[in-house]
């Protein structure tokens, strides 16, 4: 009899490692860099906390750790993939050609040329 | 459309890759999977899985291999690691010029510096930790000092402008990778063999202050592997700015 | 034979085998050094793979593993372990040198090619006296 | 005297960690410190050297003796190629003083120290993986060593040999690494004097395997046909004591590795012979690759490389013969070698240093004039170099016919042969140019210290080719080591 914790800790594992593997295939489907930050990031942070969470509801004596690997998953992916796309675009990477937006060139234009809009 | 040449040279490289992984893959399979070799009295393994922890006082029996019984290896080790960063820093300073100017970049965002130094102070505190730890919990002076290492990344991501002390950061790398030479030195003075535990029955088996020097040498490292790395990412730096 | 080794050695050797054909067939030095980081893990999965020993909990008597307690003598062998501790760091520094001669390459001639690996290429200047 | 021969390895360690320190307190200081270091090791080695006259010397380390902890077994062999190691490594670091300022003197130092290090521990440790460690210091060393370019060479040529060397050096030491995890699999230690204890009770394919991998690794180190494809880079774009380094420390390191892991214990798994038949003829065929490149080549780095090519695949050649005399006279090659290169790079180095770019073999055009001393002491080592009595190079080649006919290797005799021609075909050349006086040069004073370090080399050249009675001793050991791999199952198990 598998006890119902451990259901749930499997279901959270598989929601996660959905999220993970459409993740990956963003990366490698999606047309340019900001689009697949987005697939790198957003799906992957989603299934990493699901999986910790998953491992933690099954296995009660790890929810503590889990909990913090989870946190500090949500605080540092944000940061670095806000990073990874401010530089790709201050070192010129070019967005997709379909893109229909572009907010950021607006905000540096309001602050002025080589100033830093917060 | 590969070229003529590519194609050329794409069919002996993979007969020959093929031929090797093939080789050692048919060898391996030869030796066997998840057998348990290590029961035996013949395998060496089978002392440091029954005796590891009272020979050397450590729980951890990857850390009483990796510094007591294999210690010879571990000082191989650093010095590899201390000769890839003094190399390292040397290779830049003889890059050739390339001729293009770097600008200095645009700050970093708000976002970046706030994050950064609400997690470099996390990391820092965990890279200690899991050095400390080394004879107790996974992880060890290397892993220890890596993740210190990413701290002052984050750090040097979060203010490219920060000055930061090379001595410091050379002094404490020379220091740490002499006192490892010196631990092994009491050995040598003591008991006459380089590297030997002199004090092994110290503490109780589990506790944070047991195993002897074992976690005296595993601060060493952390201290060192953290500066080289460090050092490293600041020879780096010193190359793009 | 449980069926495992096709898995696990197969699988690792299939990497080796990307890794070796990537050096040997790629005149790009950095396709070349993504051959060798290839080999690496190749190599260090390897020996975590020979440790292994059937339903054996990781080598931490004792231990704060949160798995609970691992007894004396119930555990996979640690040598592979450690020796795969000191393989990361001779792969860590083995790359960046290679990166770094790379870079040198790349600014010194402008390309990022091999042209030749073999011997007998001559550009000999002439030198003068 | 003993002294306990970890302090060979631990000493040079001291060193290095010590020279970041002294480069911020005493900066003129920092770069002699590798040299202090070296002279430490060669201390330790002149106490040791007479014991090897009994056997090898033994140290544990790590408090727990062989199987389960790193033993140190300094075979005579092992001694006798460590000697040589730290008297090129001192050849080199002391040839440069003369006064002047080099730039990334401190970096070449150290890096030369460490190649010499790694290159000792590898031949002294007694446990598979340390060599493996040991490897990798030399390998990261080297890769350091090929960046450094000649004074005022500025091609680009020393990156491209050491980002080929990174390359292959990288995938030899993980090959090596896959062997290791083999052999530990299948045999569940890692001291080489128990896996040769217990090899015989391995399937045959499995050390046909783990040969295959190391034969790959260590022949790319020590440069053997057809694995030698980066040597001639690193050697054409580097300084004169880089090439002398890896001609006589790192590749003779890969070269004892190889002979050791082949004979000692590779060898009683396989089917009787064939790893002797394989180095054989793989060697005769280097020795024939390289000197006829050597014969065909213009720039004199690359002669002299791919000459050292020839020599590695001479001297895997002699002693893969498998009888005493094969195995004297490799000793005596092997000697010669390491004596006469060292003085050929250095001389060499000395008369083309004004050249940028390839260095002609026109440069050394009358140079008995411009430099007589420098033009005498070359002289001698090219004649030592061939062979010409009495030299050790002469009493090798002696043993080694004498080997070849006794055991009827007719065709390994005209390979030998073939390749003499060449090796004195190009050498004569040099010759031919030293003593080529019709065009006037500038007159050209030797710096002291390399002449001192030259007209060493000399002499030994001279006491070894008159005297090698002494030496007779340790290759018995030499022997005894590569002829019966029980020889060294019980000097291991200390």
């Amino acid at each position: 009899m598998i006890a119902i914790n451990e259901i749930i800790g499997m279901v959270l594992m598989a929601i996660g490692l959905l999220f993970q593997v459409l993740g990956a295939f963003g990366l490698i489907r999606l047309p340019d860099v900001y689009n697949r930050l987005q697939a790198a990031t957003k799906s992957i942070t989603l299934g990493a906390i699901s999986i910790a969470i998953g491992v933690g509801v099954a296995e009660p004596t790890l929810l503590p750790k889990a909990l913090i690997v989870a946190f500090f998953l949500l605080l540092t992916n944000p940061i670095i993939s806000h990073g990874i796309a401010r530089a790709a675009y201050r070192s010129g990477v070019p967005l997709w050609k379909g893109s229909v937006i572009d907010q950021y060139e607006k905000a540096l234009e309001r602050s002025g040329k080589g100033g830093d809009p917060q | 459309m590969m070229e003529r040449s590519t194609i050329q040279r794409s069919l002996p490289a993979l007969a020959i890759s093929i031929l090797i992984a093939g080789t050692l893959f048919l060898a391996f399979v030869e030796i066997g999977f998840g057998e348990n070799k290590v029961d035996s009295e013949d395998a060496v393994a089978n002392r440091y899985i029954a005796n590891g922890t009272t020979e050397t006082g450590s729980s951890n029996l990857v850390t009483s291999v990796v510094v007591n019984y294999r210690g010879f290896d571990t000082l191989g080790e650093v010095t590899v690691l201390f000769l890839a960063a003094t190399g390292v820093g040397a290779m830049i300073n003889l890059l050739p010029e390339d001729g293009k100017k770097r600008s200095k970049g645009p700050k970093p965002s708000l976002i970046m510096t706030q994050g950064g130094m609400l997690a470099i102070p996390v990391i820092a505190l965990f890279g200690t930790y899991v050095f400390l730890h080394g004879h107790l919990s996974p992880g060890g002076g290397f892993q220890g000092g890596v993740i210190i290492a990413t701290a002052f990344l984050l750090y040097l991501i979060a203010k490219p402008d920060a000055k930061t002390s090379h001595r410091t950061l050379s002094l404490s790398e020379s220091l740490a990778g002499l006192s490892f030479i010196g631990i092994g030195l009491i050995g040598l003075a003591v008991s006459g063999i380089f590297l030997d535990n002199v004090i092994e029955g110290f503490g109780v088996l589990g506790e944070l202050v047991s195993g002897g020097l074992l976690p005296l040498i595993y601060i060493a490292i952390g201290i060192k592997v953290g500066s080289e790395m460090s050092g490293l990412v600041e020879k780096m730096r010193g190359d793009a700015s | 034979m449980n069926g495992y080794e096709w898995i696990f050695y197969g699988g690792i050797m299939a990497l080796m085998a990307v890794g070796i054909w990537a050096i040997l067939s790629r005149r790009n030095l950095i396709k070349a050094i993504m051959g060798l980081v290839i080999i690496e893990t190749a190599v260090n999965l390897l020996l975590v793979a020979v440790g292994y020993v059937n339903d054996r909990s990781a080598p931490i008597v004792n231990g704060d593993t949160g798995l609970g307690d691992s007894p004396v003598g119930e555990v996979v062998d640690p040598l592979p372990q450690a020796l795969v501790l000191t393989a990361i760091v001779i792969g860590l520094a083995t790359t960046a040198l290679a990166l770094v001669a790379a870079v040198g390459y790349f600014r010194s001639t402008g390309t990022l090619e091999l042209k030749s690996f073999t011997y007998g290429r001559t550009d000999e200047t002439e030198v003068k006296e | 005297m003993t002294v306990d021969p970890v302090l060979l390895i631990v000493i040079p360690l001291v060193a290095a960690f010590l020279v970041p320190i002294t480069s911020i307190f005493m900066k003129g200081l920092a770069k002699w410190i590798p040299l202090l270091g070296l002279i430490g090791m060669a201390v330790v080695m002149a106490l040791d050297f007479g014991d090897l006259y009994d056997g090898p010397v033994t140290s544990i380390t790590g408090g727990f003796g062989p199987p389960w902890g790193i033993s140190i077994i300094m075979t005579p062999f092992g001694g006798l190629l460590a000697t040589g190691m730290i008297g090129v490594a001192l050849f080199v670091m002391i040839s440069e003083i003369d006064g002047k300022k080099r730039a990334h003197q401190t970096v070449y130092n150290t890096m030369v120290m460490m190649a010499t290090t790694g290159a000792v521990g590898m031949v002294i440790t007694g446990d598979i993986f340390n060599m493996f460690v040991f490897l990798e210091i030399t390998a990261i060393a080297g890769v350091v060593l090929a960046a450094i370019p000649r004074d005022g060479h500025e091609k680009g040529l020393n990156w491209r040999g050491a980002a080929v060397y990174a390359l292959v050096g990288g995938v030899a030491s993980f090959l090596v690494l896959a062997g290791i995890a083999l052999l530990y699999g299948a045999t569940s230690t890692l001291n080489i004097y128990q896996i040769a204890e217990r090899i015989e009770g391995v399937d045959t394919f499995v050390v046909g395997a783990a040969f295959l991998t190391m034969f790959i690794g260590l022949g790319i180190e020590s440069e053997l046909f057809p694995l030698n494809g980066w040597a001639p880079e690193v050697y054409r774009g580097s300084k004169w004591g880089t090439g002398s380094l890896f001609s006589g420390v790192i590749g003779k390191a890969g070269l004892l590795a190889l002979l050791r892991i082949s004979f000692v214990v590779l060898s009683p798994g396989l089917e009787n012979g064939i790893v002797m038949d394989i180095l054989l003829w793989v060697g005769a065929a280097t020795y024939l690759f390289g000197e006829a490149a050597a014969f065909s080549s213009k720039d004199l780095y690359r002669v002299l490389g791919y000459s050292s090519i020839g020599v590695f695949g001479l001297l895997v050649a002699s002693f893969s013969l498998g009888v005493a005399d094969g195995i004297r006279g490799g000793t005596m090659l092997l000697l010669g070698h390491m004596l006469a290169k060292p003085i050929l790079f250095s001389m060499m180095g000395f008369a083309g240093r004004k050249k940028k770019g390839d260095v002609p073999l026109s440069s050394l055009k009358g140079l008995i004039r411009s430099s007589p001393s420098a033009g005498i002491i070359m002289t001698i080592g090219i004649l030592a170099l061939i062979g010409m009595p009495p030299s050790p190079t002469f009493w090798g080649k002696y043993f080694l016919f004498s080997a070849a006919g006794s055991e009827g290797q007719w065709l390994l005799i005209s390979i030998l042969i073939i390749g003499t021609l060449f090796e004195a075909g190009y050498l004569g050349r040099m010759l031919f140019n030293i003593f080529d006086t019709r065009k006037e040069r500038k007159a050209d004073t030797l710096p002291l210290a390399r002449g001192i370090m030259g007209a060493l080399f000399v002499f030994f050249i001279f006491l070894i080719g008159f005297l090698p009675g002494p030496l007779e001793d340790i290759i018995t050991f030499v022997i005894a080591e590569l002829i019966d791999p029980l020889n060294y199952i019980s000097w291991g198990s200390i």
